[in-house]
């Protein structure tokens, strides 16, 4: 915030995120034009990538590597756990919980740029390495929620899954854009930075005002399939964060990055998981899962839990250090 | 000049099956195929959205009944139960009977 | 295996009437429709732009016979006099005739 | 102008209107595909509302409540006076008449984002509540243009009309970014200046590139229907300068401000009118009141028009006050 | 109803060709055609590109038999040779003949 | 490259195209929207044509007359030299050998646009009429292409191969924008500079990985078409280079306009060429001439021929004066 006075303390993204939904709920004629999408989502993957990649090459590998893994646990854990919960208590079918659980289990971009962008306008620190740390956590509740969902008996097309997966759009340009990065380094990006940097917040507005118009298409859902969902759809990533917390600690990270790894942790994928599962467990209803993730996870995040995680995470580290 | 009789199988599925399903059907001896871009609504619910995973296809296959047959049966087996899709054949005349 | 015959119809029109015309044919019994982008010339003139008010759409339902006459004559009533508008129907043979 | 000399002193964004237009009259191949048409006017009424947002949080209700009813009334009453113009000079049917009326009772964003960036150019202010006058403007017309064509006496659909004018994608964009303006304020505003602020002449010109090429295919519409529509799109739009002018100096408006209510009055709709004409007026034939507005007058108020009204203002100004 | 039998002339070809093709659509009698952007697979291989060499359309005209016949064989002549181009023809019924 | 160190010195936009390149390889899910492609597209067209507008101005034509004859000269040269070779040495059939000819006799915008930033980054001037030269080189190549292919008896319908050169999209564009830049000058073009020049590099950036897709697809045809095309495909370049450079110090071009001249020569058409090919020598194969330009000529002149042609047009300038 400069000089001016606002009349709340709301980011401008979450109120394009609002307009989306008002005007989808308002059944608007308003709709962004699948080539649009996939641009803005194509700039914001890079985006992300780049200014990752930059960092990355400052980072000694010896520094990453015990994160990498520790995250990759946490991407094993958290389905690991939504599992049974869904199973159980929320009486799904077998595919249907592994389903929803490998989404929770694995990552939401725009939920990250989101925190990215509430952390920068609030001048709060994180580590540099965080895209890293997103792609890691896009995949281990992929091949889990594969797992849970046919056994270990019977034959997981595994190569397909696997094309599948690391060659999706979302990963590859994450990944491109992080080895971009630290190939080109700070001085190489200097010149693409007025698109992939300066205008990276206002392309995310856009994106958000899709991603509210998506998000009112999947309420419809949500009346369907009940109670059970809604609750698990805000209970599953506050349980989350505070497991993205404690990795957060154990691994060292500081207030900002703990509160990212919380948000990570947090948010539900979808767009590699849904793709995923849709291809290895076709019996999965996506309907479930994305009125979830979209309808209940995402908004949920994004409007209440990034101030939260940050709270939780200043709280701790208060508690536990210096 | 219109005496060849041929079939044209027209499949509306889900977009993520693009890949595979155009692996079957040239696998099941089709010689080509045309593919475009569609929305709808079936018994799967509205498939209209900007977005992949909530988006249609559209795909044509010009062939013999022998083939038309075998690519819709198979297609059948394989994604009826899970998938949003919907398979109908119709007949057409085409110049060049050698080519389909 | 072909054995359910049903028809196809074929709408191409203004996109303006996306909206009212999908209701339409689901008021009139159609349990689908796939829609998609297209452009074209007729008798009210060129519709080829980038833009909603000069731009057609192209809807296919797959139906029975009735049901196809039901839209068609209804269509026509409604919309024949005032917009650009064609339709034309054939015959298909579906897999599961329960779902059209 | 900085300080090197151009060769003329005509806006580049005109000149990619013209640019435009020449493609299309010689049948280049050029065409922008429609998801790109739909990001750019998008962005442009996002922009346009974000602007008008950010500025409204300054000013009191009290102070803008005169003006927008004074605009509402000046809206009902321009498609009042072109009506019997139409229909009886003109010799138009009922139909023809009402709907060429409420396009020319509305306004056109193109031409206002025309106006502003000439005005900008030549540094020349005006009140930054106009984006609001704007969208109020949009839709009397629309009104008195489905009660002229179908009377009172006959049904008119007013749920269907009301969310075609209201949930188009015109109206939302527009009254969303002004929402959004006004809640975030300049400071919120501010992370996504690059791309609605920065990038607004840019992604104006390419838009003039397209209505270019779009006017160019409506020129054809023009010879058929003859010299009166010709008259009429260069003749109503004077007319009503006037008018808005009048309004502009009753409301106690600046020389800028005057002008930008002028170039909305003379300008005509060739998005929401014509949209909702087509649901609510079916009969009415679009291609006469496309060739007017489209064909005639947003190319003469483009070239000739908004200088003119702002040499109006300036000339009542001095006239009238100190 | 549905009385008036009329044939619809589906073609697939290079989207370089579009401009071309529909004059000499219209030149052989069409009352209209309509278009639409695909991509696909033949004799000339894959052809799907974001990219308007490799990209294609697809055409549709409804017209009576002998128009038809008289554009197929018009493009027969002009394209089979050089170009990526498939077409089929199909019966279906409209509803206004002196359109067609 | 400013304050900090990057691992390597490749131009970033060079390792869009490798990502292009290995995604497309390893048939990843990755596409461009047609749309997209042709926003990316459009957009960099009228930068290049408003740059060098912007520049023209300054120039007496009496000084670029000479230039634009020359590079007319240079454009029916390299066919003239290429079409012999393809067909005594490569054996291919006449259309065929006169299609590739007309490839590598006309330009590639993308390359020039490259070569434009690589130097950019280190600061090497060039003449600034260089986009013109770039237009006016397009066109020859062509028209040498269609009568080598159907001979000056045949009846070549000149009509419509000119009114798909001069009014095909690439051409409209750039000469658009360089009469846009030409008639607004420096100051016009102000105002619509963050879009066309700011965001430059950004926007090359998505096209060379689209670009690095398409390479991949047309490797394919390479394979096929055997090791003559691919050896074509590489010393055409480095002939076509030799001559540029010549015409360079003929003309008086500075080290960077002769090198930029060089680049031009070697460059090998992609759109425009294709495009009128297509229409007036239907019976040439167009994967073979894409195959080259494409899979060979394009990545080397990128990865390998521009800092080449550099050192070339510094060696020469070294050896023959000051
Ligand atoms: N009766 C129908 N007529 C035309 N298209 C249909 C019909 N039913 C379904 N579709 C299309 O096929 C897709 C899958 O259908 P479904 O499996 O019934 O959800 C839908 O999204 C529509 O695009
Ligand atoms: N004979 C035809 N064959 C194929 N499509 C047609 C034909 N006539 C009209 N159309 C399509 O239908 C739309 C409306 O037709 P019309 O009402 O005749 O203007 C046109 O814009 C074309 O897209
Ligand atoms: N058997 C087929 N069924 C459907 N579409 C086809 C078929 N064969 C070719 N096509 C389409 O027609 C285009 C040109 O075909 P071709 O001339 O065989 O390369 C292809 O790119 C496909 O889009
Ligand atoms: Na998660
Ligand atoms: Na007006
Ligand atoms: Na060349």
């Amino acid at each position: 915030m400069t000089e001016e006075k606002a009349l709340t303390d709301i980011d401008p993204i979450i109120l394009f995120f609002l307009l989306g939904l008002a005007a989808g709920l308002l059944r608007s004629e308003l709709r962004l034009p699948s080539a649009v999408y996939d641009l803005i989502s194509m700039v914001l993957l890079l985006a992300i990538g780049l200014k990752g990649g930059v960092e990355l090459a400052q980072q000694p590998f010896g520094y990453l590597l015990p994160q990498i893994l520790a995250v990759i646990g946490m991407g094993f854990l958290l389905p690991l756990i939504a599992f049974p919960v869904l199973r159980h208590l929320g009486g799904f079918r077998r595919a249907d919980a592994a389903s929803i659980a490998a989404h929770y289990g694995s990552v939401s971009v725009a939920t990250y740029a989101v925190a990215t962008a509430w952390f920068a306008s609030r001048e709060i620190e994180f580590e540099a390495h965080m895209p890293l740390l997103l792609v890691v956590l896009e995949i281990p509740a992929i091949l889990i929620g594969i797992l849970m969902a046919r056994g270990l008996s019977r034959d997981v097309p595994l190569a397909t899954v696997g094309r599948e997966v690391f060659l999706g759009k979302g990963i590859v340009l994450l990944v491109g854009g992080l080895l971009i990065g630290w190939v080109a380094g700070p001085g190489g990006v200097a010149s693409i930075e007025p698109l992939f940097f300066d205008l990276f917040k206002g392309i995310l507005a856009l994106f958000l005002l899709e991603m509210g118009l998506i998000t009112a298409a999947h309420f419809g859902g949500l009346r369907r399939y009940g109670v059970f969902l809604v609750l698990f759809g805000i209970g599953m990533p506050l349980f989350s964060a505070l497991i993205g917390t404690a990795f957060g600690l154990l691994l060292g990270l500081s207030v900002g990055g703990t509160a990212i790894l919380a948000t990570l942790a947090a948010s539900a994928s979808y767009i590699a998981v849904p793709a995923a599962m849709r291809i290895s467990v076709p019996e999965a209803n996506p309907a479930l899962s994305l009125a979830a993730a979209l309808g209940v996870t995402f908004p949920f995040n994004v409007l209440v839990g990034i101030p939260l995680y940050h709270a939780l995470a200043s709280w701790t580290h208060r508690i536990l250090g210096g | 000049m219109w005496t060849h009789k041929r079939k044209v199988l027209t499949i509306i599925t889900e977009s993520a099956l693009e890949r595979v399903l155009l692996e079957d059907i040239e696998r099941l001896g089709a010689h080509g195929y045309t593919v475009s871009d569609v929305r709808g609504k079936g018994h799967r619910g509205v498939r209209t959205s900007a977005w992949d995973t909530n988006a249609n296809i559209r795909v044509e296959v010009v062939c013999d009944a022998e083939t038309a047959a075998a690519i819709a049966s198979r297609l059948k087996d394989q994604y009826y139960e899970n998938y949003a899709i919907i398979q109908y054949i119709a007949d057409v005349e085409v110049l060049r009977p050698e080519r389909f």
